[in-house]
C-alpha cells in the first residue's frame, strides 16, 4: 500500500489576482491563495484554469511557484512569472487586478535540500529560473554556497529580478545570442564553473534540452543533479497519465509521472536519450 | 425536504448513487481523495489492466482541442499482480464501490484476467474494455466487429464466474453501434459502457508533425458529448432492459441528465476531471438538484425519459 | 515580396486558390456575396442538389453544441431544375468556380442528376455527397458500405460522361474509412471529400426530448476537426495520388494548415461562416501567411506534409 | 435570376459597448456602429458573436434592433433589448462600457408601412414590444393611429420604457399573473380592442405561440397581420437553412428562411399549426 497521500496539501481555490506586472517579456502575477501559501515549497507548482465556463480550453495550466509567501498584508500570496506563449498563457497574462481565477496548489514535488552544507549550483534557463530564487534563500539560510546561472536566447528573456540576487553568491548569466553574460548556451559555461565553484549538488529548470545537457555533464562530475521537468500536463494531479518521462526501472523502463513524482526529479534516473526510450519500447 | 432515491442498479449490483469516475480517468482513485471522499462516488472504474506491467506509450501523449482533448496513453499499468496486491486492497479498504476495468490484446489475455478477477472480493462489476483506440493496430479493437466482440465477451464469461456483472465498452467508431451492442448483448453482458473516446489527430503546425508521438490519439470531452448522447439514445431504444454506463463529455448535472434522458442508468465523469478535480461531486449535485427540479422521486424513473414523452 | 503558388488541382481542373465553401454552408452563394467577392474563393460548392424541389425537415433544425453544432436540414432544395435555371447562371455569370454536391435518394437518382449536369458548362467538378446523415433511415447512408458506395459512383460516372472530376464525399461515421474509400477509388473517382458531419444527439434537458425535431443532427465545427485530420491522414497515407477536399472544423489558417499537412488538396469551410461571413477569407489569408512563413512557395508542396518528415 | 442582392446593407464590424443598463429583467445596450444605424428599419435585427475567440460558443446570437440613432453624438448608434437567458445573452448583457462586440447587421425584413394611413395595432410579448416602438414612431409620423398592447407573464417583464409611449395613441397592458394591466393571456384582450380600435392592420412580436394565437384572430377579423418570428439561427445571413418557417405553398409547404425572408412575415402565409406541417411533411 502506499505509505503517503498524494497531492497531500493540494486544494482547489478561487483565487483574486492581487498584482500583474510585465517584467521583460515576462509576466509577474501574484494571487491571493491563504494558507495554500503555508503548504508550497520551492519546486512546486500550481494549475491553474484557463478562461471561464464557457472557453473552448478544458484543461488546466501547470505554473512554477516563483515566491510563497505566507503572512503578507493581503494573507498568503503565491507568485508567478509567465511567459505569454500560446492561449492560454497570454489569457492568464491579460487578467486584471481583482479578477479571480480557479487555482489548485501547491502540486508535486520539491527540491530536496542536502542535509549538511554544500555547494550548490542552481542553473535556469528563461522563465525556468523562478522557481530557483526561493530555492537559493533556503540554501542559504541552510549555510549552503549558491552560485546561480541563468541562461536565456537573448539578455531580455532572462528572468533575474534585483531582490532575488540577494542570496546568491555568484550569478552567471549566458546568452545564446551574446547580447548579455558569456556567449553561448548555458550548458557549454557549466563545466568551467563547476570547478570554479567546486560545486557539490546542481539545481535546474529550464527547457528537456538544457536540463538533458546538464544531466550528461552533472554524470560526467559524479555529481547530485535535482532537475524540474517540464512535459505537457492535462490534469496535474496524476490521474490521466499524460505528464510521463521514462525513467531507468530495472533492465527496461518505466514512465513516471511528473505531476506527483515530479516536477522536481533526479536527473540520473531519467533516459534523457529519445532513441533509447523509443527502442526501449518496442523491445 | 424532497428526497430522492438516487440509488441504481447494474446487472444484480446496486450502488448508492449514478455517478462513477471514468476508466483511465480517476487512476487508481488515491489521487482523487484528496479532493472528495471516494465513497460519496456511485462507483471508481479503474483504469484498464492488463496481465503484465504495461509502459505505454511515449511522449507527447496529450493534445487540447477545441472543448476536447486527446490522449494516447496506450494502456500503461501495474499489470494484474500488482494492481490485486496495491490497489484493490486499499479501496476495499476505503470502502469504495469498486468497478475493475480489463484490456488484453488477445481474447485469452481476456480469459486470464478475469480468472484472476474471479477470486477476488470487494469487486462490483467488471468493464470490459473492448475498444480502446490506442492500440498500435486498429484491427485490435475488438469493439470494431461483432465477431471479435462476441468472442471476447465469451472468454470473460466463461473465465468469471459467479454473478459479477460483465460491462463491455465499446467504440463509437463503428458503421453501426446496435449492431455490436446487439452482438454482446446476446452474448450475454449485463451492461453496456458507452462511449470510449474517437480515433484522432492533431498535427502541430509548428513541426508540421502529428502531436502526438503515437500519432492518433482518443478524443475525449463536451466536444463528444453529442456523439455519445446519440449512441446511448441508439442503444437504449433498442435494448431497453440492459443498463448503460454512458460517459463522454459530461461536466455537469445537465450534462449527466442529457445521458440519462438517453438512456444511460449511471453516469461516468472522465476528462471533465482533469479540469475540475472535483468535477464527480459537483456533476452528482447538480443532478440531484435537475432531477428534483424536475419532479422525480426515483432516479430510475429519469432513465431514458427522452425516449417516452411527457 | 515572398511569391506563393496558391492553385491546387482536382482532377483535370486547376483552382486559383485551395479555400472553398463547404456544400450546405454557402448556400447557392448570392448570401455571402455581400462580404466578399466570390471570385477570391477557390471554388464554391454548392449544397447538395436532389432531383426534385425538397422541403426538408421541420424545425428546431439547429443545436449548438461545445465548439460545434448539431444541424438537421434534411436536404431542403429547389430540385435540379430550379437549380440549373436560376443558381448556376448567376454563378458562372459571376464568374465564380463552381463544384456542383448532388444527393440522391435511390442510385438512380444520382444517375438522373449526372445526366442532368452533362450538358451544364461553368461547372469545374461534381461533389457525389453520399453521406448525410440527415435522412430518415441511415441505410440510406450511402457512404457506410463499399458496395452501395460503388454502386453511386458507378451511376455518376456512366451519366456525367466527359471529363467532369468526380469528387466522393465520405462519412467518418464508418469502421474503416479506408476500406470506403478505397472502394469508390477503385470505382474511378477523381477525388475525396473528408468529412461529412458526424451523427449526434442533444436533448434538451428542460423539455426532456431530442433538440431537433429529426432527433439526430449532424455534428460539425472545431469540435470534430480532430476526426476529420485523421481521416485525412489515414485516407492520404493510402491514396497518396487522390487529391481531397479537406473540411471539418476549419475557422482560421492554422486549422486549413493542420488539414493540408494530414493529406487535403483543398479544403473547405462551412460552419465557420456561420460565425464569421468572411470565414473563407480570413483562412486564406491567414494560410497564405502561414505558408510564405514555413519557406513552401508551392503550396502543392505542403500537401500531406505530415507523412513525409523535415 | 434574383432580382435584389441579400443582405444588401449589411456589414460585419466591431461594435463598441457604449451603454449598458439594466431595465427591469432585461439590459437595455447600446453600440457603436456609425453608418450602419443609417440603413437599421424597425424589425431588421443584428447578430452578435458570443466570447471572445477561444469560446466554445462558435454561434452568434440574434437580437432585434430597438432603436436606431443615425447621427448622435457617438456618430450612429444601436440599441438592444436583452433577456439575459441562456449563456449567449448572459455573456453579452455583463458587457461594460467600452468593450468591443463582433456584430454583423442590419440583416432581415423591416416592417412594411401602410401606403394610406390606416389604424394600427401593435402588439408586443416580453422583450418582443422592443422593435414595437421604433415602428410607432414611423407609423405617427405617417398619419397613422397607433395603439399599443403589450403582454408577459408579469408586470416586471413588459418592457415599456417612458419616452418610447411618446408615440402611441393608446397603450394596453396585460399580464398572466394579473399583477398589471388586464389579467391574462395576451392574446386574450386582442379582439375586444381590435373592435375598439377598429384596427385596420396588426403589427406582432414576441413568442411564437402568440404570434399565432393573434394570428388566428387577425384571420377570423380578416385583417392584415405582419409578425416578427424568432426561430433558432445559426448563422442569421441565409447561408445555413436552419432558421426555416414552413409556408403555404401551392397545394403544400415550402419552408423559408426567417433570416433573409423574415423576421418579419405576412403571418397569414405561415402555416402555423404544427400538426399540419407534420402531416404535409410526410404526405
Ligand atoms: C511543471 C510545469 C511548470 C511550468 N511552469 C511555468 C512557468 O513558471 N511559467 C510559464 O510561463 N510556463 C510554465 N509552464 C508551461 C505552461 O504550463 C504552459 O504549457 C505554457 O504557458 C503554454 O501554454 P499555452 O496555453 O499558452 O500554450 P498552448 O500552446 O496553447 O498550449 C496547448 C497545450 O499544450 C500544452 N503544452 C504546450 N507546451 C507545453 C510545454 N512546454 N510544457 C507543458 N505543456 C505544454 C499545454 O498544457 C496545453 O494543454 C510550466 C509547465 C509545467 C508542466
Ligand atoms: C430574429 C431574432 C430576434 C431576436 N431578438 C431578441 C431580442 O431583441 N432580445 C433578446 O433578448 N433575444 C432576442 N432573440 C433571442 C436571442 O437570439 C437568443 O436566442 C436568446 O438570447 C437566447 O440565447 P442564449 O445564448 O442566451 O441561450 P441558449 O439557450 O444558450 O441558446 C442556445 C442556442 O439556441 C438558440 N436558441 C435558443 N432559443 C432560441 C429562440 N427562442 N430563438 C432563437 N434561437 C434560440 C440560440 O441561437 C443558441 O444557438 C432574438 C432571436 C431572433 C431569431
Ligand atoms: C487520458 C485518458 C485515459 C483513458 N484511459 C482509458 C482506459 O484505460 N480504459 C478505458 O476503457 N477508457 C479509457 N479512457 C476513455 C474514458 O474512460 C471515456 O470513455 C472517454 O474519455 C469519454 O469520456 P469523457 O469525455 O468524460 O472523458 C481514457 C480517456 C482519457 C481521456
Ligand atoms: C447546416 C449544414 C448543412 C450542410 N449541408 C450539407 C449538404 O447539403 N451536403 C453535404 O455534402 N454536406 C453538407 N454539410 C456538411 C458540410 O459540408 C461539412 O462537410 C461539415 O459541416 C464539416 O465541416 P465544418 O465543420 O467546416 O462545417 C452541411 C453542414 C451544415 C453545418
Ligand atoms: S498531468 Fe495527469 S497524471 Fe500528470
Ligand atoms: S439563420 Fe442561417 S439561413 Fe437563416
Amino acid at each position: 500500500m502506499i505509505p503517503h497521500r498524494i497531492n497531500k496539501s493540494a486544494v482547489q481555490i478561487s483565487a483574486e489576482v492581487i498584482s500583474n506586472k510585465k517584467f521583460g517579456p515576462y509576466h509577474h502575477m501574484v494571487f491571493a491563495v491563504g494558507e495554500m501559501a503555508a503548504n508550497s515549497r520551492p519546486g512546486n507548482f500550481v494549475a491553474i484554469a484557463i478562461g471561464d465556463s464557457q472557453s473552448a480550453h478544458i484543461l488546466r495550466r501547470a505554473f512554477a511557484v516563483y515566491r510563497a509567501i505566507d503572512k503578507g498584508p493581503m494573507g498568503g500570496s503565491i507568485e508567478l512569472v509567465i511567459a505569454p506563449h500560446g492561449q492560454g498563457s497570454t489569457w492568464l497574462c491579460s487578467r486584471t487586478v481583482g479578477e479571480f481565477v480557479d487555482l489548485i496548489g501547491p502540486l508535486g514535488t520539491a527540491f530536496g535540500v542536502p542535509s549538511s552544507n554544500a555547494n550548490a549550483m542552481l542553473i535556469g534557463g528563461g522563465y525556468g529560473s523562478a522557481p530557483l530564487f526561493a530555492l537559493a534563500e533556503l540554501l542559504k539560510n541552510r549555510g549552503c554556497r549558491v552560485d546561480m546561472v541563468l541562461g536565456a536566447s537573448t539578455a531580455a528573456k532572462i528572468f533575474a529580478p534585483l531582490e532575488g540576487k540577494r542570496s546568491v553568491s555568484s550569478l552567471t548569466l549566458t546568452t545564446d545570442d551574446g547580447s548579455a553574460g558569456i556567449h553561448g548556451q548555458i550548458s557549454e559555461a557549466i563545466p568551467r564553473l563547476i570547478r570554479e565553484y567546486k560545486t557539490e549538488v546542481i539545481y535546474s529548470c529550464g527547457p528537456m534540452g538544457m536540463l538533458s545537457a546538464i544531466a550528461k555533464i552533472a554524470e560526467d562530475f559524479d555529481i547530485a543533479h535535482q532537475c524540474s521537468v517540464e512535459e505537457s500536463m492535462a490534469c496535474g494531479i496524476g490521474v490521466c497519465m499524460t505528464c510521463v518521462v521514462p525513467i531507468k526501472y530495472e533492465s527496461g523502463i518505466k514512465m513516471v509521472r511528473t505531476c506527483i513524482d515530479g516536477p522536481v526529479m533526479d536527473a540520473a534516473e531519467i533516459i534523457w536519450d529519445k532513441k533509447t526510450v523509443t527502442d526501449l519500447l518496442h523491445s | 425536504m424532497t428526497t430522492l432515491d438516487y440509488s441504481t442498479k447494474i446487472g444484480s449490483k446496486r450502488f448508492s448513487n449514478p455517478i462513477f469516475t471514468a476508466s483511465g480517468c480517476a487512476s487508481s482513485g488515491q489521487e482523487l481523495s484528496q479532493f472528495f471522499p471516494l465513497t460519496d462516488l456511485g462507483a471508481i472504474v479503474t483504469k484498464s489492466i492488463m496481465t503484465k506491467p504495461r509502459t505505454g506509450r511515449n511522449t507527447p501523449r496529450m493534445a487540447e482541442t477545441p472543448s476536447g482533448m486527446l490522449n494516447s496513453i496506450g494502456l500503461q499499468g501495474p499489470g494484474i499482480d500488482a494492481f490485486l496486491e496495491n490497489d484493490i486492497p486499499w479501496l476495499v479498504d476505503q470502502k469504495v464501490k469498486v468497478i475493475v476495468s480489463i484490456a488484453g490484446e488477445t481474447v485469452e489475455e481476456y480469459g486470464v484476467l478475469s480468472r484472476r478477477l474471479r477470486a477476488v472480493s470487494g469487486i462490483s462489476a467488471v468493464e470490459v474494455n473492448i475498444s480502446c483506440p490506442n492500440v498500435e493496430n486498429r484491427g485490435q479493437v475488438f469493439a470494431c466487429h461483432p465477431d471479435t466482440s462476441v468472442a471476447v465477451i465469451e472468454a470473460v464469461r466463461r473465465n468469471i464466474g459467479g454473478e459479477l456483472p460483465i460491462v463491455a465498452k465499446l467504440s463509437p467508431d463503428v458503421t453501426d453501434i446496435v449492431e455490436i451492442a446487439k452482438s454482446v448483448v446476446n452474448a450475454g453482458v449485463d451492461g453496456l459502457a458507452l462511449i470510449n473516446t474517437l480515433l484522432g489527430m492533431v498535427i502541430d503546425v509548428n513541426t508540421m508533425k502529428p502531436k502526438l508521438a503515437g500519432k492518433t490519439g482518443g478524443l475525449s470531452g463536451p466536444a463528444i458529448r453529442p456523439v455519445a448522447v446519440r449512441a446511448i439514445y441508439q442503444v437504449h431504444q433498442a435494448f431497453p432492459n440492459i443498463p448503460i454506463v454512458g460517459m463522454g463529455g459530461v461536466s455537469t448535472g445537465r450534462d449527466a441528465l442529457e445521458l440519462i434522458l438517453a438512456g444511460a442508468s449511471a453516469v461516468s465523469i472522465g476528462t471533465a476531471s482533469f479540469g475540475n478535480p472535483n468535477a464527480a461531486m459537483l456533476v452528482k449535485n447538480q443532478l440531484s438538484d435537475l432531477l428534483i427540479e424536475r419532479g422525480f422521486k426515483d432516479f430510475r424513473d429519469a432513465i431514458g425519459f427522452a425516449h417516452r414523452g411527457v
